[in-house]
């Protein structure tokens, strides 16, 4: 997985975020601020023109331009956290130029997941995007230690996202805003779990192409 | 959806533009979406930044000026601002004994925030950080993000902004202000959604004869739905709602907050009411403020934010102020 | 229909028990439904009195303080006082130097204070009237009942409130109201209609896609309907109007005001726009106010009002002012 | 037509206003601020009050009470108007307790037709409640003239006084707050007319008990 690899997801997912930015912006409706739609969009819009600006050459400056341009452009709950997401796992593949291996993504996705939890504070079955980032994490590292090919690999993670996405759906929210509502927080499935998926779905299919 | 906007996307700086024509005593940033009093930075003077989603109009951008805050940072609306917008602000209003950000308990305020804070912190500026949470609405345990900050900003940005126009320093302006937050309480109540511009529609439905308690200022639904009923009773459950978490009494300051589509004469009849049940607890409502404060777009409905004033919180509130949304004694 | 009252029929005592809870420096008899300032009658000055139906909060009564209003008469929602409360006021604001009626051309305003007029004038008060008529939606023509009052009348109580004040002659507190009656011009549009308590339901129905020109402060029709369009169009509408009637030259004070249920975000956004046309067609905007100052219920919409400001109308309307509604100076 | 006569008019009216209250209302809606049926109910109740506190013991006093209560009570262009009509017609039957006759009845009413037309300046045509009560009253006169009873002559006034309120309808108003509606005023019944008509029902059902 090189530069045109790591590009072409972040183009994905802008795709994707714009796609499906109305369907995020309801989620977000029932249980928060009908906002993370347009969060993301205008975020993603604004790495698409930094990703075109200077086209970064290495995996790494890929991920961390992504990460920093999200975090100066979303605002909320989910900037701070997909920025730092993204940044931790530019900087976890260094600034080398090689093919990122899955073990390395793998550990890659690790520092991110590691990073958005410090930083929200936020353990499995919050109801929060770590629901879905956590399983696609741990299925990606075992699926690369089981020696599978990559769109296995990634197979496993996208399912192992959307599977965790929609096993909020019945949790009561215990961080974010969704927290607010206690039970009535019940029932709806985590707009940011949600767009996690999107994003291990936008894997999946760049690395079938 | 019919708003008066241009388009959704431009709603933020286009009420900018209008904020910078109609108040001359601000200086706006369009661009970076920054709100400064004229005359900032203030040299040895605390410097005041707060900010948050946009759509609560006046607050935060309507507290800039003398007594109150330095400088707001708008986010689009209901989004908390980015790192950027605060350390630009922080910078821009450091006359050299620190800055306060005043910040609302939410997820992406407190993040943004203390992303912006961190920086700052590098450049050398000394920043500190006041916790608004006083939304009794919601439980403050582990099992949320706790309890959300809503009406006590107004009281805190007035109340910390009176004091560092003192030239007090840093340590006592973070003092005062986390006093105020301590002493405030506030619960919010529904009777129609807010619609943001973005989404087009209302973010929840209520039917004709439903309310909703426990409201957000986000337009996120509040704890628990309620048959719609008079004023007073409406107004019985907010206060005791506040009186169960801070007993009144002694001096209590009182804001009866409209949401942005209430009618003043509505937030009127509920402050007789409220003042009734300040009265019957025993305590004495020496200091209030009715009106549009802390509003979420065109949501109607009101929140209700007590303090228990000391004698120098009062003196404080007193004090003059100068801003396009607060304004006495000069 | 969801309000925050107790019952239609109390709805405007009970609104003004709150404001008599919430204002010091008022005196409100709930039960004659009279707003006085605390001072009044002051010896020596003329008193201003204004009144006119409720709903239009902060209007009238939250004009009433030191250097604008002595009295206010709130009447029914919507429904002019009876004579009966202005006579009341009339003589509880006599300080010798006679009374100024400040009245909007309603036809219900106007049969009112004449007849209390003349009563007052039967038992020896000398009593002027100051006509607001500055809505030019309507024609002023043989065929109407003459223009409305709508905006202008805060300008009209600001400014000759500021002249009285300084202890002037009726006489010359009648011109300068006359004057600045003469010229002010007001425009509204309406989003959304709004709901009258007895009424029950919303006065007028607009699609989602529609708004309403040239709409006044009773919930009334506007003149003609239109598709909704970007803030720029509808401001742009109401300013050729404006525009139209008086051009637009030298300094002007401009009022953006919002209907009651529209959010400042939204003023702020027209307010910008307001003062781009007003910047476009050679004239300077010296003075403004951007909130709701007179509003229709929980109407959404706003109203422009335009006035032709001269040196002394300037001077009078930055001296001081202490009301709920408008305040700076002091 | 004596003191109970007067009275029990009054009475009739105020009922009628009640139940026609939301009726009067929904017209005022159309072309006005929707508060004429509960200004004259709030009026009425009033004057049922002051009727029932000091019984008047004359016609003239009944009428007279009757106007400066509406007056003290109502507001709005219709408290003046009608209060003034009111008052007007009770000077006109003057202090006397004789049986007021249909041609005392009818002067009475062109007294209050002047001074509803001096205080408001409106003329016939202008789609007011004079469009009602002057041709209402010009009917009583005639029908008094004629010799007719008063049953009789009761029916004429109001069948004139409800053509009137009807004919309103294709006027454009050029009185009072549906004059600014210009053009847009036509096709609706002036609130006021109508009220003239149901006070000209309501005498005219009096007067066959
Ligand atoms: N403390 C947290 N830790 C991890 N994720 C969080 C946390 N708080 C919120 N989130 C995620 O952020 C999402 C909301 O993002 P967004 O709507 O863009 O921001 P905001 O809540 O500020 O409006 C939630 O659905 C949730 O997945
Ligand atoms: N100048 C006038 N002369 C005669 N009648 C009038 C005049 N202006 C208004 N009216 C009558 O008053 C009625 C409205 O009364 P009402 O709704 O109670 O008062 P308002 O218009 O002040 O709300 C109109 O329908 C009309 O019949
Ligand atoms: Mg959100
Ligand atoms: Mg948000
Ligand atoms: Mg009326
Ligand atoms: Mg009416």
């Amino acid at each position: 997985m090189d530069v045109q690899f790591f590009t072409a997801w972040i183009e994905e997912i802008a795709r994707a975020v714009a796609d499906g930015r109305d369907h995020l912006t309801r989620l977000d409706a029932a249980i928060g601020d009908a906002d993370h739609g347009s969060n993301l969009d205008r975020g993603f819009t604004a790495v698409l023109a930094a990703l075109a600006a200077t086209p970064p050459e290495t995996p790494g400056a890929v991920l961390t331009l992504t990460g920093t341009t999200l975090i100066r452009k979303v605002g909320g709950a989910s900037g701070p956290l997909y920025g730092t997401a993204f940044r931790r796992m530019g900087a976890a593949l260094g600034q080398g130029d090689a093919d990122v291996t899955l073990a390395g993504l793998a550990a890659a996705l690790d520092e991110a997941l590691a990073g958005v939890r410090k930083l929200g504070g936020a353990t499995e079955g919050d109801k929060t995007m770590v629901d879905a980032l956590g399983p696609a994490t741990r299925a990606l590292a075992e699926a690369a230690d089981k020696g599978m090919d990559a769109e296995e690999a990634l197979d496993a993670a996208r399912d192992a996202a959307e599977e965790g996405a929609r096993a909020t759906i019945p949790l009561q929210a215990r961080k974010g805003r969704a927290s607010y509502l206690g039970e009535r927080s019940v029932g709806h499935e985590d707009p940011g779990a949600a767009s996690t998926a999107l994003m291990f779905r936008a894997l999946r299919a760049v690395a079938g192409r | 959806m019919k708003k008066l906007i241009n388009s959704a996307d431009s709603v933020v700086t286009d009420a900018l533009a209008g904020m910078a024509e109609a108040h001359p005593s601000l200086r706006v940033d369009v661009d970076n979406k920054i709100i400064y009093r004229r005359s900032a930075p203030v040299a040895g003077k605390v410097g005041l930044v707060s900010g948050g989603g946009s759509g609560h109009e006046p607050l935060h951008g309507g507290f800039v000026g003398h007594g109150m805050l330095d400088a707001a940072c708008p986010g689009e609306i209901f989004t908390s601002p980015v790192p950027d917008q605060v350390i630009e602000a922080t910078k821009g209003v450091d006359g050299g004994a620190g800055v306060l950000h005043i910040v609302k308990n939410y997820t992406g305020d407190v993040l943004n925030f203390e992303m912006a804070a961190e920086l700052c912190a590098e450049e050398g500026i000394e920043v500190a950080v006041v916790l608004v949470n006083d939304d009794v609405a919601v439980k403050d345990s582990l099992y949320t993000a706790g309890r959300r900050g809503t009406g006590a900003t107004v009281f805190v940005e007035k109340i910390a902004g009176a004091l560092a126009e003192t030239g007090a320093p840093l340590a006592e302006v973070v003092r005062v202000g986390t006093e105020v937050n301590a002493r405030s309480r506030s619960f919010g109540v529904a009777l129609s959604p807010g619609t943001v511009p973005a989404a087009g529609k209302p973010n929840f439905d209520l039917a004709d004869d439903e309310i909703e308690l426990g409201i957000g200022i986000h337009g996120e639904p509040g704890r628990t739905r309620a048959p719609a009923a008079p004023a007073r009773e409406i107004a019985r459950i907010a206060m005791d709602a506040v009186h169960a978490d801070m007993p009144l009494t002694g001096d209590v300051l009182v804001m009866v907050n409209g949401m942005g589509g209430t009618p003043l004469i509505e937030l009127y009849v509920v402050f007789a009411e409220v003042a009734a049940y300040v009265r019957d607890k025993g305590a004495t409502l020496t200091r209030s403020l009715v009106g549009n404060y802390v509003t979420s777009l065109d949501m109607q409905g009101f929140s209700v934010t007590v303090c228990a004033l000391t004698d120098e919180l009062t003196r404080l509130w007193d004090a003059p102020v100068e801003t396009p949304g607060l304004r006495w004694g000069r």
